[in-house]
């Protein structure tokens, strides 16, 4: 599973990306959030405001009880800024 | 059937004289093209943006984003161009051309485009000041209220 | 204050890079820039469209609809350029150009005045057919509508 | 008093402008319609239709009863469809 961080959520946790393989327990967003965030103290920072991140599966913008399995590609960020 | 948007994310600058005429050129069915620009401004000492975003699903959130826009008006086209990197103040940002027979359509899906990009693509704003320091713009609650103004998400 | 509205009546073709660039060159306030381009249909075979108007007038009443804009919305810029004469299918009729820091001031003023342009300016079309009809345009209820749902009128 | 005609009420009064000096009582524009409407069958069928007429007192748009003066500036024309 390749996991994607952008903006201030990639600035905590310290890399853009990383693959993982959560164990299988972890099935939806909500969960890898908190498995995720038992890897570093990085990783805590990041995800310490649950309310400010948003996070896409497989490039669809998701929401905590998306379900995630091996070979998706999830990313996690702000919620976004452009126009 | 509804047309196919034209839709780019890129670093360089973009022509909207030359996108326009893309629009309009050789036909007579084209009754109005609307169009906005959006712009760096230098807010508080700004010196730059620096636009991060998710290649791969922001070509695909704006492409949704447009299609929805193409199938809700009668438009004869639809172009969208959103740039990233670093942009000075003065730059521009995005474009979005919309054009049809009628211009209430192409004023309409103008404005729906631009509200659901801020809040629809994945694009993120570090604003850069002349005093060295950096912050992350922050989403805007009017930003959510603009887009939910047009009903469904895209 | 509001600024002043650059207003023209022309036979010429217009510009719109060239407008754009005059509203937003070495500023860095404008946050966003919208416009719309109003174009000759070829509608049921129609070969041209002769504009007739008001000299003196149109210029008097475009004017104060397009202070009334600058006054209503927080505009950085605003230009109004409305051609007059024998137009062919494919050519552009009105430009309408508005810059303002704020997104929804450019869209929304550029939207109205479109609405009151087609309403309030002395102007009126003559269409011309490939079989040598000619016919005046009606005017439109929904035009008097659109224009209405702004209030009052300038 | 100057009269300008537009579009399609020029075309049924034969002129694009006349010079006019009605009598004393045509005081508003109604009254001025009805005077001028008596001027030819080009002016009468020009006029026939009130409703479908706008007119402008000193090239500011105007209703039947705005006053009018010698010296002043008239014009008569179907609805505009600029834009």
């Amino acid at each position: 599973m390749r996991v994607l961080y952008f903006a201030w959520v990639r600035q905590r946790v310290g890399v853009a990306e990383e693959e993982v393989s959560p164990p299988p327990e972890v099935r939806d967003l909500a969960g890898l959030v908190a498995w995720l965030s038992a890897r570093s103290p990085g990783h805590a920072a990041a995800f310490a405001q649950a309310r400010q991140i948003r996070a896409a599966v497989n490039q669809e913008f998701a929401g905590p009880e998306a379900p995630v399995r091996a070979g998706d590609e999830i990313a996690f960020f702000p919620p976004v800024t452009g126009g | 059937m509804p047309v196919s948007p034209t839709v780019r994310v890129q670093e360089a600058p973009f022509d909207p004289a030359a996108e326009s005429a893309a629009l309009t050129a050789g036909r007579v069915d084209v009754g109005g093209l609307a169009s906005f620009v959006g712009l760096c401004r230098a807010d508080d000492g700004l010196s730059a943006l620096v636009l991060e975003h998710y290649p791969g699903m922001t070509e695909r959130a704006i492409t949704r984003i447009a299609e929805q826009a193409c199938a809700r008006w009668p438009l004869t086209g639809c172009t969208v161009i959103h740039r990233h990197g670093r942009l000075e103040p003065g730059a521009p940002i995005v474009l979005v051309l919309t054009a049809s027979s009628h211009r209430a359509a192409a004023l309409e899906s103008c404005a729906f485009l631009i509200d659901w990009l801020k809040t629809g693509a994945p694009f993120w704003k570090r604003e850069e000041f002349a005093d060295g320091a950096e912050r992350w713009v922050e989403a805007k609650a009017e930003d959510d209220l603009a887009a939910a103004r047009w009903g469904g998400a895209p």
